[in-house]
């Protein structure tokens, strides 16, 4: 390695470590952030309302199903030993929620320590607490300063299992911050003897939340190290394809090799999953595939003319087989002999008759004016049009006719059909370009964007942080 | 035999789905063999990722210049695959969150769904946005006006380019839009040489084809052309 | 945002509304039409019925005639279950409605508690009133009928599309007529026909023209093939591109570099592929006999093997088989930008004198002929894919156009087979330019002149024949 | 060595460095600035529009997905304005992929649009994903006849028999309009071939560039709607805004007691010129408006326009530039080597 490469590879690797240093610290960038929750079923029994009297439905009109564990019917239909199945779920943020929800909270946390003088004189729990809140939601709000919008809520349903009413009545001197009157007024309502359950205030996720069950309310919006890593990821692959262009290199090599494993396997599992599974499986054994892969599949029987397509694909894969690979051209003779039929009839009927058709016109077109005259200025044209499209179409296929020399008349003809189709290409050329700076600008607007946080077209990130990775 | 049953199920096959397009009680014939044509698509699929492996196995065991590429290709291969048909990672439905196996393998957060979104999504769409690169150096370098017909080409291009963006309106905005002459604003005669000479001139492409197409499909339906077979037995 | 009522139930809530309407005005009811009779309809693809009926005499103010039609029994079941569900619904919003305002204004129960209570008795009622749901009342005849269309007076019959084939289906029409006082009347329902399978007949007639302009194409190519076989001459016109090999060729010889031939990127199955390897022939031949070098790596092993044997056999026509080297010809990857980087990377070391690009091309053409163009090559390309030609136009020195290509190497090859295939397309391009011309010159005719007839002519053509 | 010889032997790498700038540059200038060029709709782009405008709400829109992330670029934004607009408009969407990552495709303009801005359509009554299934034309020329054979369930696993949309679909005839994104094969042309010649349905195409002008000669006879490359985008993309636009305003009038003709004609009004909304509202034909409806009414007037439903227009300035670059470049490279032949000649 010669001094210049490796003054070169030091820069960059500088520049590098500079980049991931920035994105890691502060507002950063090329961050992914989710909203981590839980997504549980129960398994109800629920009156039926819109299926037919008979079918697949018990005689007392109700039908054995999962629902959300957070539903109506859930909540109604549930007993403790019914089925329940639960597993971690993750949604997206945009990273303005993460940072709107981290300006909240810190205005939620210094709300709470400002003070709250109102005085509280036998009202009940429910209207105190309205009152606290609303108060509590204004000053968090001025403190947000417009930055982002705190919340504030009182958990009503836990409050109310463990035994607080809201009709109970009160007189609390609310003396001090607004984290000690929450503590007084409950206190008051515990001293009236509903309850003795511990109750928090929990701030998270821009919200603050008066509960009695503080271990479900931990911040569930946070960093996503899989799927930061995969945009990290992205991009190197993204710059180790660009970096061809200066020169061939093992990076763009091993991005090279990436792609095709990763393709083939893609391919491979999608047309199991979305094509072999429902469609063949689910024809040949509908009952395995039923109980065990596509639950949602209807019943039926075992068709067993779908033996064939799957004898076909056997004889196909016998390629891979060090002997009888001219068994696969079996079905090679099939997928071939399919094509030939379907794009014989297609093409004739789609493509011949009806490109006939379409030519087919007055070569005198006559346009109306709205008054019912013919407006001779666009007839002239418009007949241009069609007159230039006849003999478009004519002088092509005179090109493209092989019976003939082309010399004379024919040769004339063919001559203009040669200009047509140079426009022609002249079109496709200009579109063709079109289309591959649409390309680049989609793979530029994801490092700008999606991974430079240096352009925020679709409102991802406050403006703040937008141009934050400049400074 | 090797020839001939081929070319008898080649025969079947195109003639019924053929008739099957005349003759409504045999439609669901042709309905039946395209199904199975689907089928059978799906599964050259698998064959695509068993030919991959077969050739980069015997690029590592013969240790070819590029062998270590051929591992990474495997490796890929094998890690998409793993997470891809057993599911790995993946929520059952919630429809029916008691049976394991049937989640969406493509659902957003999967693993199956990651290898997506940050390997192949990036890896092919970069790919493809090199393009652009290469045609501009082309432009420069090899796209030449040496005779008439080439000129012809690249001014047609140049109208093209210019005429669907903003630089064809703000070029030619100075021609009144209902003067005799609105037809040479850039916008308007790009659409005039999409709408009667590229059409002409694709329509008579169209027509060409269309009847090669039938020729080919013809001669390969009655066997006599069998270059799919392969030369030689 | 705008939502419609699923079209089904709209229908049979206009079936009810109709007979509603009938009842209430059938003082003045026309007469309703008589011998209404349904036929599956001839020679067509299923699906479809004719019904008659004959007009009846003497109304005054007659506006038209409705055709009804039975259900489906897929119409049955889904128009059962939405009248179940919205009559259950119906029944648990009431019983929830009663309990929510029982226990709150009654019991004085919270709201948030009452709502849970509510929904639980609601839920218990839908299960409890479930079998006291009937259908409800059906239309004449004891059937329900879905409205198909309204036609006007003059008509007296109907075609019904878009029936299931494997439904059985009864007809019948209403009257309506304009009353004296302006409004409309609807006669009693008429009989009702018999039942109606729409099958499928042996041949669909309306595709019948399709057929035998598929015979004629293909019987044209047959024959030419025959003829050719039969060992009739079959001439082709000069192809300008072909000229410029020997040229190109003769170049490289004079210069001492080695000719570059790149037969695609696709595998052997591919047309353009095969035709590719038929132009190498030729290439070869001329190679061999002004003694240059031509070299040829290709994307996939089949079509090395075929490029082998066609560039041998071209060494051995030439008489120089001395001079033919396998290794030149070989496989460098199936991967599309790796072989185009290989085959870059050998124009810029090797600098040939000329290049062929003939074949299956994608993007890799402008990577191509750009690097063959930097280095001064001549460049001779062929191809069929219609968005590569303008690159290989305008970079290239010579281009064989889509079906030129095929054209050429049917010339080439001179298998009775390829030659008789293309003039039998000839003659199909011959049909083409007639009936354009024609039909363009009849149609001009039908609207200089105004002539109906030479109209319905020309309709008749584009609608009967040319879209079947 | 002089300029022209200099020139001549320029390093292409120079020449791919002022690619990416020409494209680079105008993005983020745009993405900073937030300004788009306008755009001028041609006559393809409207007649796509009004297709699906003409048909009633409810209407049975099939949208096949036919591409993959390497043409996102251009497709991205049609897929994301066709589902706009039939989201708006009421209809009922059916997705299928004949692409293997087509399914991807459908998943990630879905949940852009549907779940990002039409949270109250339901799946299974107003949208279905049937996903990705194998044989190109094949699949085409299947459901033209028989639906339930290649799509036994949607992508979900769910058993088509389960969804209520897909109650009386048994063949394609059933639908009353197709969509088609497409990036090649299996795509517009297969679609143009085997369903709507034969069917003779409405059809709409949004292609890329490649493709585009080889689908022109289908207009208007088996193509009723042709979108070509990203230009095709942005002016459907612009069309679909404005008419959701006036759609929101529409209903914010009707809401506030404003009735037919009036309320079109205003909507029309505030479409085209947001600000006199603010003033129409002091006038005296507003004096019924509650002045929640009247601040409604501001609001959408002068709400900008969401960030994805941009996208083409956005691209249209990097196009722009290197529009003009590809033009520089042609015309330098063919003045340097006419220079050179005349030149060699001379000697």
């Amino acid at each position: 390695m010669n001094r210049q490469k490796l003054t070169l590879l030091s820069i960059v690797g500088i520049f590098v470590i500079l980049l991931v240093v920035r994105a890691f610290s502060g507002n950063g960038f090329g961050r992914i952030y989710v909203e981590r929750g839980e997504a549980s079923f129960v398994k109800v029994e629920l009156p039926v309302l819109d299926a037919p009297a008979d079918g697949d439905v018990k005689s007392e009109g109700v039908r054995s199903t999962w629902v959300d564990a957070t539903s109506d019917e859930a909540v109604d239909f549930a007993g403790p030993e019914s089925p329940r199945v639960a597993w971690r779920s993750v949604t997206p943020v945009s990273p303005r929620v993460y940072f709107e929800a981290t300006i909240a909270d810190e205005a939620l946390q210094a709300a709470l320590s400002t003070p709250f003088d109102a005085t509280i004189n036998g009202t009940d729990l429910g209207t105190a607490l309205e009152t606290w809140r609303l108060a509590l939601l204004e000053k968090a709000n001025a403190e947000a300063a417009g930055r982002a919008e705190p919340t504030v809520e009182i958990n009503w349903t836990a409050l109310h299992a463990a035994g607080f009413k809201r009709k109970t009545a009160i007189t609390v001197n609310s003396g001090g911050d607004f984290e000690a009157s929450l503590g007084a007024m409950l206190d008051a309502a515990r001293a009236a003897g509903d309850s003795d359950a511990e109750t928090t205030m929990v701030v998270a996720d821009g919200k603050g939340t008066v509960t009695t069950t503080a271990d479900d309310l931990a911040p569930a919006i946070g960093l996503s190290w899989s799927r930061t890593i995969g945009l990290w990821l992205a991009v190197i692959f993204t710059l180790a394809i660009f970096s061809f262009l200066y020169k061939d290199n093992p990076l763009y090599k091993i991005a090279e090799s990436v792609v095709v494993g990763v393709s083939a396997a893609y391919w491979m599992v999608i047309s199991l999953w979305d094509m072999i599974v429902p469609n063949l499986l689910g024809q040949l054994f509908p009952d395995f595939v039923q109980g065990n892969l596509l639950p949602g599949l209807g019943d039926g029987d075992p068709n067993w003319a779908y033996l064939v397509p799957a004898i076909f694909g056997g004889l196909l894969l016998m390629r891979l087989a060090p002997k009888g690979q001219y068994l696969s051209l079996w079905t090679l003779a099939f997928i071939v002999g399919t094509t030939a039929a379907l794009r014989m009839v297609a093409y004739i009927e789609g493509d011949f008759l009806s490109q006939i058709n379409a030519t087919i016109a007055p070569l005198y077109q006559e346009v109306m004016n709205a008054d019912g005259t013919v407006n001779g200025y666009s007839s002239f044209w418009a007949s241009v049009r069609q007159i230039t499209l006849v003999i478009g179409v004519l002088s092509c296929l005179t090109y493209f006719f092989f019976s003939v020399e082309h010399k004379g008349v024919v040769g004339k003809v063919a001559r203009v059909g040669i200009w047509f189709l140079m426009i022609t290409f002249g079109a496709a050329f200009g579109f063709t370009v079109m289309g591959r700076i649409a390309l680049l600008a989609a793979r530029f607007e994801f490092l700008f964007d999606d991974w430079l946080w240096l352009i925020d077209p679709t409102n991802q990130r406050s403006v703040a942080a937008a141009v934050g990775c400049l400074f | 035999m090797k020839r001939i049953v081929p070319l008898w199920i080649t025969a079947i096959v195109g003639v019924v789905l053929i008739i099957s397009n005349f003759v409504p009680w045999t439609r669901s014939w042709g309905e039946e063999a395209t199904t199975w044509f689907g089928i059978i698509a799906a599964v050259a699929f698998v064959l695509g990722g068993g030919s991959l492996l077969k050739v980069h196995l015997k690029k590592i065991s013969d240790r070819n210049s590029g062998w270590a590429y051929s591992m990474i290709v495997l490796g890929t291969f094998a890690a998409t695959l793993a997470v891809g048909l057993f599911k790995i990672g993946v929520s059952p439905n919630p429809s029916f969150p008691d049976v394991p196996w049937s989640g969406d393998v493509q659902g957003q957060g999967t693993p199956f769904w990651w290898v997506y979104e940050y390997v192949f999504k990036p890896l092919t769409a970069t790919m493809f946005a090199m393009l652009a690169f290469y045609i501009a150096s082309a432009a420069f370098r090899a796209f030449r006006a040496k005779n008439f017909e080439a000129m012809l080409l690249l001014g047609t291009a140049f109208i093209i380019l210019l005429g669907r963006t903003f630089a064809g309106y703000f070029m030619t905005s100075w021609i009144p839009i209902d003067g005799p002459f609105s037809g040479l604003r850039l916008e308007e005669l790009s659409v005039y040489i999409m709408q009667v000479f590229n059409t002409a001139g694709n329509r008579a492409i169209i027509i060409g084809i269309a009847l090669g197409i039938a020729g080919t499909s013809l001669k390969i339906i009655m066997g006599l052309d069998r270059s799919y077979l392969g030369g030689g037995d | 945002m705008k939502r419609s009522i699923p079209l089904l139930q709209t229908r049979s809530i206009l079936a009810m509304f109709t007979v509603m309407v009938m009842i209430s005005g059938s003082f003045a009811a026309p007469p309703a039409p008589t011998d209404v009779v349904a036929e599956d309809l001839p020679s067509d693809g299923g699906g479809a019925a004719i019904v008659t009926w004959t007009i009846p005499t003497g109304v005054d103010g007659l506006e038209g005639f409705q055709v009804w039609r039975t259900e489906a029994e897929s119409e049955t079941v889904s128009r059962v279950g939405n009248e179940r569900g919205a009559a259950l619904l119906a029944i648990q919003n009431q019983a929830y409605e009663n309990e929510y305002q029982r226990l709150v204004n009654v019991e004085g129960v919270a709201p948030e508690d009452a709502s849970m209570q509510a929904r639980a008795v609601a839920r218990r009622a839908v299960i409890d009133q479930r079998e006291s749901v009937t259908p409800t009342e059906t239309g004449p005849h004891g059937q329900f009928w879905v409205l198909v269309d309204t036609v006007s007076a003059e008509t007296d019959r109907l075609q019904v599309g878009k029936l299931s084939p494997s439904n059985e289906y009864r007809f019948m029409v209403y009257t309506v007529a304009k009353t004296a006082d302006g409004g409309v009347a609807k006669s009693n329902a008429s009989a009702q026909t018999g039942m109606v399978l729409p099958v499928a007949s042996g041949i669909d007639v309306k595709r019948l023209p399709l057929f035998f302009i598929l015979a004629l194409l293909c019987g044209a190519v047959l024959f030419f093939i025959h003829w050719a076989r039969s060992g009739h001459p079959i001439t082709i016109r000069k192809i300008a591109g072909l000229a410029a090999v020997d040229e190109a060729v003769g170049r490289a010889t004079e210069m001492g570099r080695p000719i570059l031939y790149i037969p695609g990127i696709q595998d052997m199955d591919d047309l353009q592929t095969v035709a590719g390897i038929t132009v190498l022939g030729r290439v070869a031949k001329t190679a061999a006999e002004y003694d240059a070098r031509i070299e040829v790596p290709t994307s996939r092993s089949l079509v090395m093997s075929a490029a082998r044997e066609t560039v041998h056999s071209s060494y051995l026509g030439a008489g120089r088989t001395d001079a033919y080297n396998p290794d030149l010809i070989y496989y460098v990857t199936d991967e599309q930008f790796g072989y185009t980087a290989y085959c870059s990377g050998l124009i810029v070391r090797e600098k040939p004198a000329a290049c062929f690009y003939m074949g299956c091309f994608f993007a890799e053409s402008l990577i191509l002929a750009e690097t063959g163009n930097s280095v001064g090559a001549i460049q001779i390309a062929g191809t069929a894919m219609p968005s590569q030609l303008p690159f290989f136009v305008a970079a290239c020195d010579y281009t064989l156009i889509g079906e030129e290509f095929f054209a050429a190497s049917a010339y080439l090859s001179g298998e009775p087979d390829q030659l008789g295939s293309l003039k039998g397309q000839d003659m199909g391009k011959i049909i083409v330019g007639a009936v354009l011309i024609i039909g363009c010159l009849v149609a001009t005719a039908a609207v200089v002149t105004g002539s109906e007839s030479l109209m319905h002519a020309v309709d008749w053509f584009k609608d009967s024949v040319l879209s079947a | 060595m002089n300029l022209i010889d200099r020139m001549a032997s320029l390093d292409r790498r120079w020449i791919f460095l002022m690619m990416g700038l020409a494209v680079g540059i105008p993005i983020i200038v745009i993405g900073i600035t937030g300004k788009t060029l306008p755009e001028e709709p041609t006559p393809l782009a409207q007649a796509a529009f009004n297709v699906l405008d003409d048909l009633d709400p409810g209407s049975r829109i099939l949208m096949a997905w036919d591409f993959d992330p390497a043409s996102e670029g251009e497709l991205g934004p049609m897929a994301t304005s066709f589902i706009r607009q039939c989201a708006q408009k009421g209809h009922r969407m059916y997705f299928i992929a004949l692409w293997p990552v087509g399914a991807q495709m459908i998943r990630s303009s879905t949940s852009r649009v549907i779940g990002g801005y039409y949270p109250d359509l339901v799946y299974g009554k107003d949208w279905v994903d049937l996903g990705f299934k194998a044989g190109n034309e094949a699949v085409i020329k299947t459901i033209v006849t028989d639906f339930d054979q290649y799509f036994p369930t949607d992508a979900r696993g769910t058993s088509v028999d389960a969804i209520p949309m897909m109650e009386g679909i048994t063949s394609l005839a059933d639908f009353d309009a197709l969509v088609n994104a497409s990036a090649g094969y299996p795509g517009s042309k297969e679609w143009v071939l085997y369903a709507a010649t034969p069917l003779k349905k409405p059809l709409i195409i949004g292609c890329t560039g490649v493709q585009a002008p080889q689908m022109y000669p289908y207009v208007p006879n088996q193509v009723q709607g042709l979108l070509g490359a990203i230009k095709g985008a942005a002016e459907y993309e612009s069309i679909v805004n404005k008419w959701v636009r006036s759609e929101q305003l529409l209903d914010a009038l009707e809401l506030g007691g404003i009735t037919e003709p009036t309320s079109s004609e205003l909507a029309a009004r505030f479409t085209e010129n947001p600000a006199e909304a603010s003033t129409w509202t002091t006038e005296a034909a507003a004096a019924a408006m509650s002045p929640e409806a009247k601040t409604r009414l501001i609001e959408i007037a002068n709400a900008p326009i969401p960030g994805i439903f941009l996208e083409a227009q956005r691209r249209m300035g990097p196009q722009l530039v290197a529009h003009l670059l590809m033009i520089g470049l042609i015309i330098a490279g063919n003045v340097i080597f006419f220079a050179n032949r005349r030149r060699g000649v001379s000697q």
